[in-house]
């Protein structure tokens, strides 16, 4: 298949994509508050596209917060982990815990400690987010090869040397593995957090728009969510590249 | 009488899965400071083993394995080791490789930072020695086996180590480059004066760099046979061809037969 | 300065509190206000009983709840809004509900269990004198309630009158069709929404509290006089609002629910602790609270509200 | 560190935080409505203990089936995306979009398309707990040695064949890695959809629980969640174990 | 002439990262069909290229590749190839990575379900033939170095495939091992009479074991000097003891150092 195919395929999905969506709507007759064709939401994007546009810059700042919170920490927590097998057996079942309670239901607890607004989105963002760092850092590090940590401990290496010079870039796939899944998950956490508890956002906004019935514009909400959505994760995977491309070889025949 | 390298009545067996490998039993064997010791035996009899143990990466499960007068607990800092497998890191590159040892090891590692152009200018150096100038900037899968095999080579050599462990570090190359290497590891040893085990299975060049060649035993390895080397130094390369050099590897070469045999 | 949490998205409802802020009135009280906004009318009561709120706005009986089971907590009452609550079942003629509760026997309601109206399902059984075994209950999330409800998958609906019977316009649902069930209407008389003070704020600042009091009875009765004029006040808050829609909901709020007979004859932002006291005994039916209840005085503390004179209306 | 340290440790951790977490409620006598103690919690959940179970085992059943179908359309699609550019090029993008939207938006759509119940609840689950492992799965795949390949190549392996033997394999440690993040992720995905639309599972039962302000019942649910979610994840972390040995070579030593 | 394998004005230049490593330029050489092809040359001139080259791996800029008389346009299915680098896939025991190539390769990956024991009794004895019997159930990493790669020896020969490429399959074992399997691949290779080409660095081992051996020059790599062997078949290992053996190594060695110096 030819790189300009290739390049042109997302777009060509996507417009895909719209085009059955919309003409099953249409064939099927689906009324708009269960599901609004392409062009309803199309026009709702254009009718609110201020709303849209400042509560998408808030959200997306929120995000980005809790999201480099997310990095930070859960960074540093995996490599905890994966540091000390006590941090690891203590530590960490909490942890699995804490993450399989649903995060909406610890917003409000956040709202009454910071108020609503920003603070709990980027709580909530952070506290989503997290997880799958430390997991998938953790697991890098448990998988290296021996043979590689060996070159570091023949040199009396302390463990801490180790971690940076091995563990830490031997688990960069990993990590970044766990950023896009990451991202998109500090999205949801701080979208959630709005719909509780924010006077703007884009959760904000879309909750305001559905206790107003107006499914479009909910709609055109989730759009902008999917587009941010993929903007960061284009970001991240643009950093994977830079920072990984040893990793990546067999991609760069 | 200790040496510098000294490991006694040594046992080492590998478990996992179940099964145990026994790879070394009885191993005693003394390498005295600032000596050049080569070890020859027959393939697996545990000669990276041995090499694994006198560095502290492995425990032995009885004897005692001592370095410098203190017995090993732990992985020694005064040590530079070329693996047997080159297991250069592939985020970096060659030249990044090389220099690892100095980010690790005194006093280099306080130095780096403010002398660092002298030190990447000491590891082209280095480099070119082994014929690599150029492919500092190259990551390592993208040199040739011989040439990842020099590139670890200068990565054991690097940080002037006290002792200097070398796994089969001239295996891949061809014959021409190997014995300009075996001079530029003489003349290093004549200037550095670094204690070295070497282990090879050319024979030629275990009794060319050696002042004392050790002969293991088939698995479970042991040191059967030790044979001092006397020809003076600085050695010429022209002695390879000479019939008393050739004796020696003749002789060497029967013990390992028998080593061989016994199994 | 007071922090103050609303029941809800900012929509016509909370028009009154954005007439008072932008018209001054809190100011000249000496207020500085911030108003942020809430997610339900229960979620707001433990966002001021924890002080990470001064004065908040929130459902009267989830609060008698809340303070039966928990007599130490810090937040009463100091104003009423909603003198009859918007509570209703809201349901499709077509679908055989008609304005009479009976004809809900039979039928399958869908019901998201958070929310108030269905809350009080019990007591309403009870004073409309209604034969459950044949009604099914679903537990229907607030987002697909209305949606199913048009779509036929229920038959009626627990809502808030002006947001559930505007939603169903929204959704195509002719006007006609809909069979709104006022409870209030059909002898469950309650209370709905109220101010709610911390206690510690309010006995800190009480000047503060009768100030805000007095300013927000202002900003309702100027919303009362004139609805529609009250809707931009909220456009500009928010903007996904549509100005029709948010007129037909204040319109609807203020008939159903803050100008009734009772305000128009004793004042606005008051209670009758006869019918406060009433309701409580409803309550202990309808979300079991216990057989000690708070007393009403302790639940309405009318002594931050302006004389009555004040509070008429128009 | 002595081994029956270690062995004690999560339950040492876990002891702790239960007890600071008391000790603070009281301390600071914090209102049970906020956040309850332990004991309160503990007594909710002695005495619901037959709702607890029923509703617990309500939702593990459609976790555990959203979650395999997570796992093998996850497996399915992150081997497609690591098969073939185009598909990677037109579906990935899409597929990020899509995983930014919060899910709490999709499941009224869900439900109105399939009732309210069991079926919506899976349907989250496996939606929310698919993304991890595609991108795990794909990362994996993007970053084998190119040298591994070769061996397969050599011999004239179909691209199908060097999947199998070397894709596959190579990629485990990153697929188990994401299942241990999206066995967490499917948890939260029943349970949100059970607070929109279900009659019963641990996110019915605590929503009804909050509706009559019984706060410790709310926090027993949570922990109800938290348990089944640690056992999930230890489920997961014990097949990873069998099934990766190979990769975490460096901690049998 | 063509022959078996056959490349012709070959040019291969790696690039990545800017920069270009011309690794083969103008090189040709042919193989005709059961005829045993030793390589020699310098340490990274492109031998490893050149059989990467031959099985299809990579693609040439410039210049033909043929084997068996087809364009090779993608990897050939009728070559056995043991890697210079072993790269054993570490989730398959010994005995699976050398039993990978049946999984794959027509028609024994068709029986395969149908005789797996007498196919593993097959693998079994071919790692007993290199001396590896009773290590198939372990892993790859719990192998020597020389042990690993007898057993990427086996893997390339498991399947009896029409091409063998061997790139330094010894170089890592002792000299009797190594004699050993000389002898091993001479039988095989009179017996099944698979084409071969081998890369050495042991001139010793290229005269021994080859019909002709292709001296390449340092990079970019061509083959400057073929050298046609034709000691009568079968060879005895005493061979290489005799004097006109050690002539034709002599010369073989001049002209790598004159490939060196000419660099
Ligand atoms: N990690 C390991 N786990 C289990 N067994 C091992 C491991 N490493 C080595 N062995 C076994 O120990 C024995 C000695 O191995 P060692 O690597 O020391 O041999 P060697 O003398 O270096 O051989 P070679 O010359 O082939 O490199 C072998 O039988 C090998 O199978
Ligand atoms: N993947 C790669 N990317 C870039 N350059 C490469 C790559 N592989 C090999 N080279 C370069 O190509 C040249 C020839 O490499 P090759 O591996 O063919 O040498 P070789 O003759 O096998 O050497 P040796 O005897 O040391 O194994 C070298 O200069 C090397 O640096
Ligand atoms: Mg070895
Ligand atoms: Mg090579």
């Amino acid at each position: 298949m030819s790189e300009r195919w290739i390049k042109a395929a997302p777009w060509l999905w996507t417009l895909g994509l719209f085009l059955i969506w919309e003409g099953s709507v249409r064939a099927f007759d689906i009324e708009v508050f269960i599901l609004p064709a392409p062009t309803d939401i199309w026009a709702a994007i254009v009718k609110y596209w201020t709303p849209i546009w400042t509560n998408s810059l808030q959200t997306l700042m929120t995000t980005t917060i809790g999201f480099v919170m997310a990095v930070v920490g859960g960074l540093a927590l995996g490599l905890a982990i994966g540091w000390s097998r006590a941090i690891y057996a203590g530590l960490y079942p909490l942890m699995i815990g804490f993450n399989s309670i649903p995060k909406v239901a610890v917003v409000p607890i956040l709202v009454i400690w910071f108020g609503i607004g920003t603070v709990p989105a980027v709580l909530t963002a952070f506290l989503i987010a997290f997880f799958p760092i430390v997991v998938n850092v953790a697991t890098g590090l448990a998988t290296i090869e021996p043979e590689m940590e060996d070159v570091l401990r023949a040199l009396g290496a302390k463990k801490m040397d180790i971690m940076l010079k091995v563990g830490i870039p031997r688990s960069m796939p990993y990590f970044f593995g766990s950023l896009k899944i990451a991202i998109t998950l500090a999205f949801v956490g701080s979208v959630i957090s709005e719909t509780v508890a924010a006077n703007s956002g884009i959760g904000h906004m879309m909750l305001a728009a559905q206790s107003q019935f107006n499914v479009p514009l909910v709609w055109a909400g989730l759009v902008a969510l999917a587009v941010l959505g993929i903007v960061m994760y284009a970001a991240m995977a643009w950093l994977e590249m830079r920072m990984t491309g040893w990793a990546h070889r067999s991609g760069q025949r | 009488m200790t040496g510098f390298v000294d490991l006694r009545d040594v046992q080492l067996a590998y478990s996992g899965h179940g099964t145990e490998t026994l790879a070394l039993d009885g191993l005693t064997m003394a390498v005295n400071r600032g000596e050049f010791a080569a070890v020859v035996g027959p393939s697996g009899c545990g000669k990276s083993t041995l090499m694994k143990l006198a560095t502290g990466l492995i425990r032995p499960q009885a004897g005692t394995v001592e370095v410098a007068a203190r017995e090993v607990d732990g992985p020694v800092s005064i040590a530079g080791m070329a693996f047997q497998n080159p297991s250069m890191l592939p985020w970096r590159t060659t030249l990044q490789n090389v220099m690892l040892p100095l980010e690790i090891v005194q006093p280099h590692r306080k130095r780096l930072g403010r002398e660092r152009a002298a030190y990447t200018q000491l590891a082209e150096e280095l480099l070119s020695v082994v014929g690599l100038a150029g492919f500092g900037a190259k990551y390592p899968w993208q040199l040739s086996g011989g040439m990842q095999q020099r590139a670890n080579l200068c990565r054991a050599l690097i940080h002037d180590p006290e002792l200097l462990m070398l796994d089969e570090p001239f295996g891949a190359l061809d014959a021409f480059t190997r014995e300009e290497l075996w001079q530029v590891m003489r003349d290093l040893h004549a200037e550095k004066g670094f204690t070295t085990i070497l282990v090879t299975h050319d024979l030629r060049e275990a009794v060319f760099l050696a002042d004392r060649v050790f002969v293991m035993s088939a698995r479970p390895g042991r040191i059967i046979v030790e044979h001092e080397i006397s020809f003076p130094r600085p050695r010429p390369i022209d002695l390879t061809y000479e019939a008393g050099f050739n004796d020696i590897v003749h002789e060497l070469r029967g013990h390992i037969a028998e080593a061989r045999a016994a199994a | 300065d007071v922090k103050f949490t609303l029941d809800w998205k900012f929509e016509a409802p909370s028009a009154p509190f954005f007439i008072a802020q932008d018209r001054g009135y809190f100011e000249e009280e000496g207020l500085n206000v911030t108003i942020d906004s809430g997610a339900g009318s229960r979620e707001s009561i433990p966002r001021v009983a924890t002080g990470a709120y001064d004065m908040g706005f929130g459902d009267i009986n989830a609060l008698i709840k809340l303070m039966d089971e928990q007599p130490d907590l810090k937040v009463k009452a100091v104003m009423m809004a909603y003198e009859r609550p918007p509570f209703a079942v809201i349901g499709r003629k077509s679908q055989g509900v008609t304005e009479d509760p009976k004809s809900l026997e039979g039928k399958t309601l869908g019901a998201p269990p958070p929310d108030a109206a269905f809350g009080q399902w019990p007591a309403f059984v009870e004073v409309a004198g209604l034969d459950t075994s044949g009604i099914t209950i679903e537990n229907v999330g607030f987002p697909v309630r209305e949606p199913m409800l048009a779509q036929g998958q229920v038959d009626a609906i627990f809502g808030f009158s002006f947001s559930s019977v505007i939603n169903l316009k929204a959704q195509g649902v002719d006007e006609d069709d809909i069979a709104l069930i006022m409870m209030g209407e059909h002898g469950l008389d309650l209370y709905g929404n109220v101010v709610m003070v911390n206690t510690d704020f309010a006995a800190e600042n009480p000047e503060a509290v009768k100030g805000f009091v007095r300013a927000l009875i202002r900003g309702y009765l100027d919303t009362i006089q004139d609805p529609a004029a009250s809707v931009p006040y909220v456009l500009k808050r928010n903007g996904v609002l549509d100005e029709a829609v948010e007129i037909d909901r204040i319109n609807m709020a203020v008939e159903g629910s803050m100008a009734t007979p009772a305000v128009r004859e004793n004042g606005f932002g008051g209670v009758d602790m006869a019918k406060l006291a009433k309701s409580i005994e409803y309550l202990k039916t309808s979300m079991g609270v216990s057989d000690t209840p708070p007393a009403p005085e302790r639940v309405f503390d009318s002594s931050y509200l302006p004389p009555a004179e004040e509070r008429m209306l128009p």
